[in-house]
Parts: structure tokens; C-alpha cells; sequence
């Protein structure tokens, strides 16, 4: 099966909607479509927060989210992929990334999105700053998003750097 | 041997630089020796290194373990646990 | 938390992408946005089909779903969810349904989606009829469905019918 | 004791209409019990109930169990497994 991928990193929004419609249109071969979107909250452990910077790797942030959408493609059968993320200013209410996975059936769809999220918290290269009353602070990373992430590594030392 | 060095969120803001070329001295041979040395070129870089266990570090834009030897990298970047999606 | 309900049983198409943006306009409080939208494939068992029938029960279907949806909001932490389920004769490529689910973290948002999907294939009562080179068939129940629907029932006697 | 029966998808079609008001004669206590005495009832009864262990079923529009009690049912329903979604 040959999925349709595509992978964007951006300064500028997205339009999720049209993103997750232009993977299934004119094509009937597609069951499920699962759509995740991460958006800026307007506050962040109870305090307000004015936005959140986005900090990225040029270039490896491609190669990693390309890396992960093609092991997605090799273990579920997707018939399309699509993964945005920004980097740079964004204020509350704004997206901030996006995952679509379209297949046949649901189960597989749903995985694919999943395994997406969890492995661009953990292993994607952006760091999430955010700004309160002027001062700024670096999101700490979650515990909770490793083992989330850790659910899809497979027994077969398949990531020899892990 | 010389290598770009690239620092990420509070990493680069500790250090002062979003990147560098430096001339790694003979016997550095892994990426967590690589951080050590770094550690002892002045206050900026021991506050930046000074717990190296939560350090990550990619060569080549590929994530690396502290155990991994540095071989022929031409780019080795260093950061805080990602928090992207 | 109140979260946001709609539940709707139609014979007309929807704009989903509508319908999830709906969902989180205005707000500055949901962080992650999941949906999934139920399409109708064009071939069933590698074979072509014409059209997909959907027969429901009146008045069930809209309270076993609003039940469902209670018991989502009840167990994660959502700001708002949406169903939407069509009956009627149904072209390939066209949507079936969609369930999209608000919440301010992403494995909320998951859990219910995925929670009212399983739930949904194997508790709302609907029927689809496949309509292939003139002759129709029922579809039937898949056993994968029922085991997923599973693993969502908690232990202690909640639903003295099953 | 007078009930409405709602068939839905192939127990509809195999009895040939979508619902009707019987009189449930005494002694039929649960919903399995009906379903056996359906299943007397005629040639189409006998086809759309001859797997029983398949058929669902709703009591008042909230699914029921075979074993589950008519008790004061207003509207009783049969169905093959639902396939929604």
C-alpha cells in the first residue's frame, strides 16, 4: 500500500481542517480518519500565560518526524499521513501541530495517531517556551509522555541509539 | 578534530550561543565525555552541563546516548528533553 | 468541568471539520482536539459496492449515545465532545459519522474518541446494509469489535443489562 | 399483557414488518422466553429466531439480556448486532 505523506515544519498556521479533508478526498478506499490537534492554552498550571515560543532543530526536526511517519506507514496500513508543526510565536487559542492518519479501518488510524503524538513529545526536536507577565520559562518535559511513548518501542533493538 | 556544536532552549541560553566550532582534544571519545570537557570550559558551560543525565544529545541530527562514541561527526548538538506536539 | 454535548442522529450529510471547529472557537482552555470521522469505502471484502443503508432505531440510537457520551465525560476530564451519526443511504465516499472529543490533554481527548467509537460499533443501534451489483447484504459484526468495546468496562457491575 | 415488538435489519425483513402490538400469553416471564414463543408463531417467526443466542434485544429502548424479565415493558425490540459506527 502506498500512503500519502506529508510533513511540513512552519512559522505560519495551518488549516487543520483542510489538511485532514485534501488526505481523503476523491479517494474511496479510506474508512477512518483520525485527526489530532495541539493547541496553545491560555494558561498553563493555573497561571495565565500571554504565548508560547517554539523553539526547533532545522532539519532534524524533518528527519525525525519523516523517520517516525515512515515506521508509522511500515506498522499500520495508512493510506495517508499528514504531520504540521510549528515553530516560532504562538498565542493561546492558536494550533500549534497537527497529525491525520486516514486507513480502511478504524484501529489503525487511531494507533498511527497516537504513536505520532507520542513520539513527537518525547523525541521531536522543539521546545516549548512559555511567556507570563513578561517573564518566560521552558516547558518542563513529562514523565507521563515517556512512558507514553514507550508503549510502541518494539522487543528487537530496532533504535540502536535508544 | 573539528566539530560544530549546537545548543537548544536552555542549553543554548546557559551557554550563550546558539552554536560553535570547537577543536576537541585527543581522548574524547564519547558524547558523555564530550560533555564533561565542555563542562570545565568556564561557568556558562558548567552551568549548562551540570546535570548531564538530563542532557540529550543528537550526532548528526540523529539522538545519541552519552555512551555513544563521537567517531566522525561533523555536528553534535545538545538540548533539554524535547516538549514539541 | 461542563463539557460542551452535541449528539446528533441525521439523514443529511455534515461539514466535520465544521463541526470540530465548533468545538474549540473562542476557547482558550482545550489543548488537544481528536476526531474521527467514519467514511464509506467504495468496495467491502475486495469487492465494489453501490451504496451503504443505515437503519437505526428512533429514539434509542440518540439516548444509547447520549449515555455514552455522559459516561465519556464522567470518566476523562473533557471539554467537549461531539457525535453525529447518519441513517439513509450512504455513497461511497461519503462521511458515516464522526466523533470528535476536547480536552485540555491529548490522552483525554484519545480515550474518549476511542471509547465512543468502540462503544458505538458495537452498542448504538444502527444496521448497515451493503448494496453490491444490485443485491443487498447485511454487513456483520466483527468479534475484534466486541473485544475492543471490552476493555473499556470496569470492573464493578455498572451496566446490570450486559 | 399488550407489547409492542420493533424489529430492526434482517429480523425485520425475515418477519415482514417492522413492528407490531402482541398479546404475550401467560407464563412468559423473560425476554429468552419471548424470543421461544416468537419463534412458534409462524414460518417467518421460526427463521428470524432460529439462532437465538444471536439476536439482541432492548427493553424500552435500553439493551436487555435473554435472561433479563419482561416485568411491565411498554416497547420490546429485536435486532441482529448492531453495526454502526
Amino acid at each position: 500500500m502506498t500512503a500519502a505523506t506529508t510533513v511540513r515544519i512552519q512559522r505560519e498556521g495551518f488549516d487543520a481542517a483542510a489538511e485532514a479533508a485534501r488526505l481523503t478526498r476523491g479517494r474511496t478506499d479510506i474508512g477512518a480518519l483520525v485527526t489530532f490537534t495541539g493547541i496553545c492554552r491560555g494558561a498553563e498550571a493555573g497561571e495565565p500565560i500571554e504565548a508560547l515560543t517554539l523553539e526547533h532543530y532545522p532539519g532534524m526536526a524533518e528527519a525525525e518526524i519523516e523517520r517516525h511517519v515512515a515506521e508509522a506507514v511500515a506498522r499500520w496500513p495508512l493510506m495517508g499521513v499528514t504531520v504540521i508543526h510549528r515553530y516560532g510565536r504562538i498565542a493561546p487559542g492558536e494550533d500549534i501541530m497537527m497529525v491525520a492518519a486516514a486507513s480502511s479501518h478504524r484501529e489503525a488510524a487511531f494507533s498511527a495517531a497516537e504513536f505520532l503524538m507520542d513520539y513527537l513529545k518525547t523525541r521531536a526536536p522543539f521546545w516549548k517556551q512559555v511567556e507570563k507577565a513578561g517573564a518566560t520559562d521552558w516547558v518542563e518535559a513529562k514523565a507521563a509522555d515517556d512512558s507514553a511513548a514507550e508503549r510502541w518501542v518494539r522487543p528487537a533493538g530496532r533504535d540502536a541509539a535508544e | 578534530m573539528s566539530i560544530t556544536l549546537r545548543y537548544f532552549a536552555w542549553v543554548r541560553e546557559r551557554i550563550g550561543k546558539p552554536d560553535e566550532v570547537v577543536d576537541v582534544p585527543p581522548g574524547i571519545g564519547t558524547v558523555g565525555e564530550l560533555m564533561t570537557w565542555l563542562a570545565s570550559r568556564g561557568e556558562e558551560y558548567a552551568h549548562a552541563f551540570e546535570n548531564p543525565k538530563i542532557i540529550r544529545a543528537a550526532i548528526d541530527r540523529t539522538h545519541v546516548k552519552a555512551h555513544t562514541p563521537i567517531g566522525t561527526a561533523r555536528e553534535i548538538a545538545f538540548f533539554p528533553p524535547m516538549t514539541g506536539g
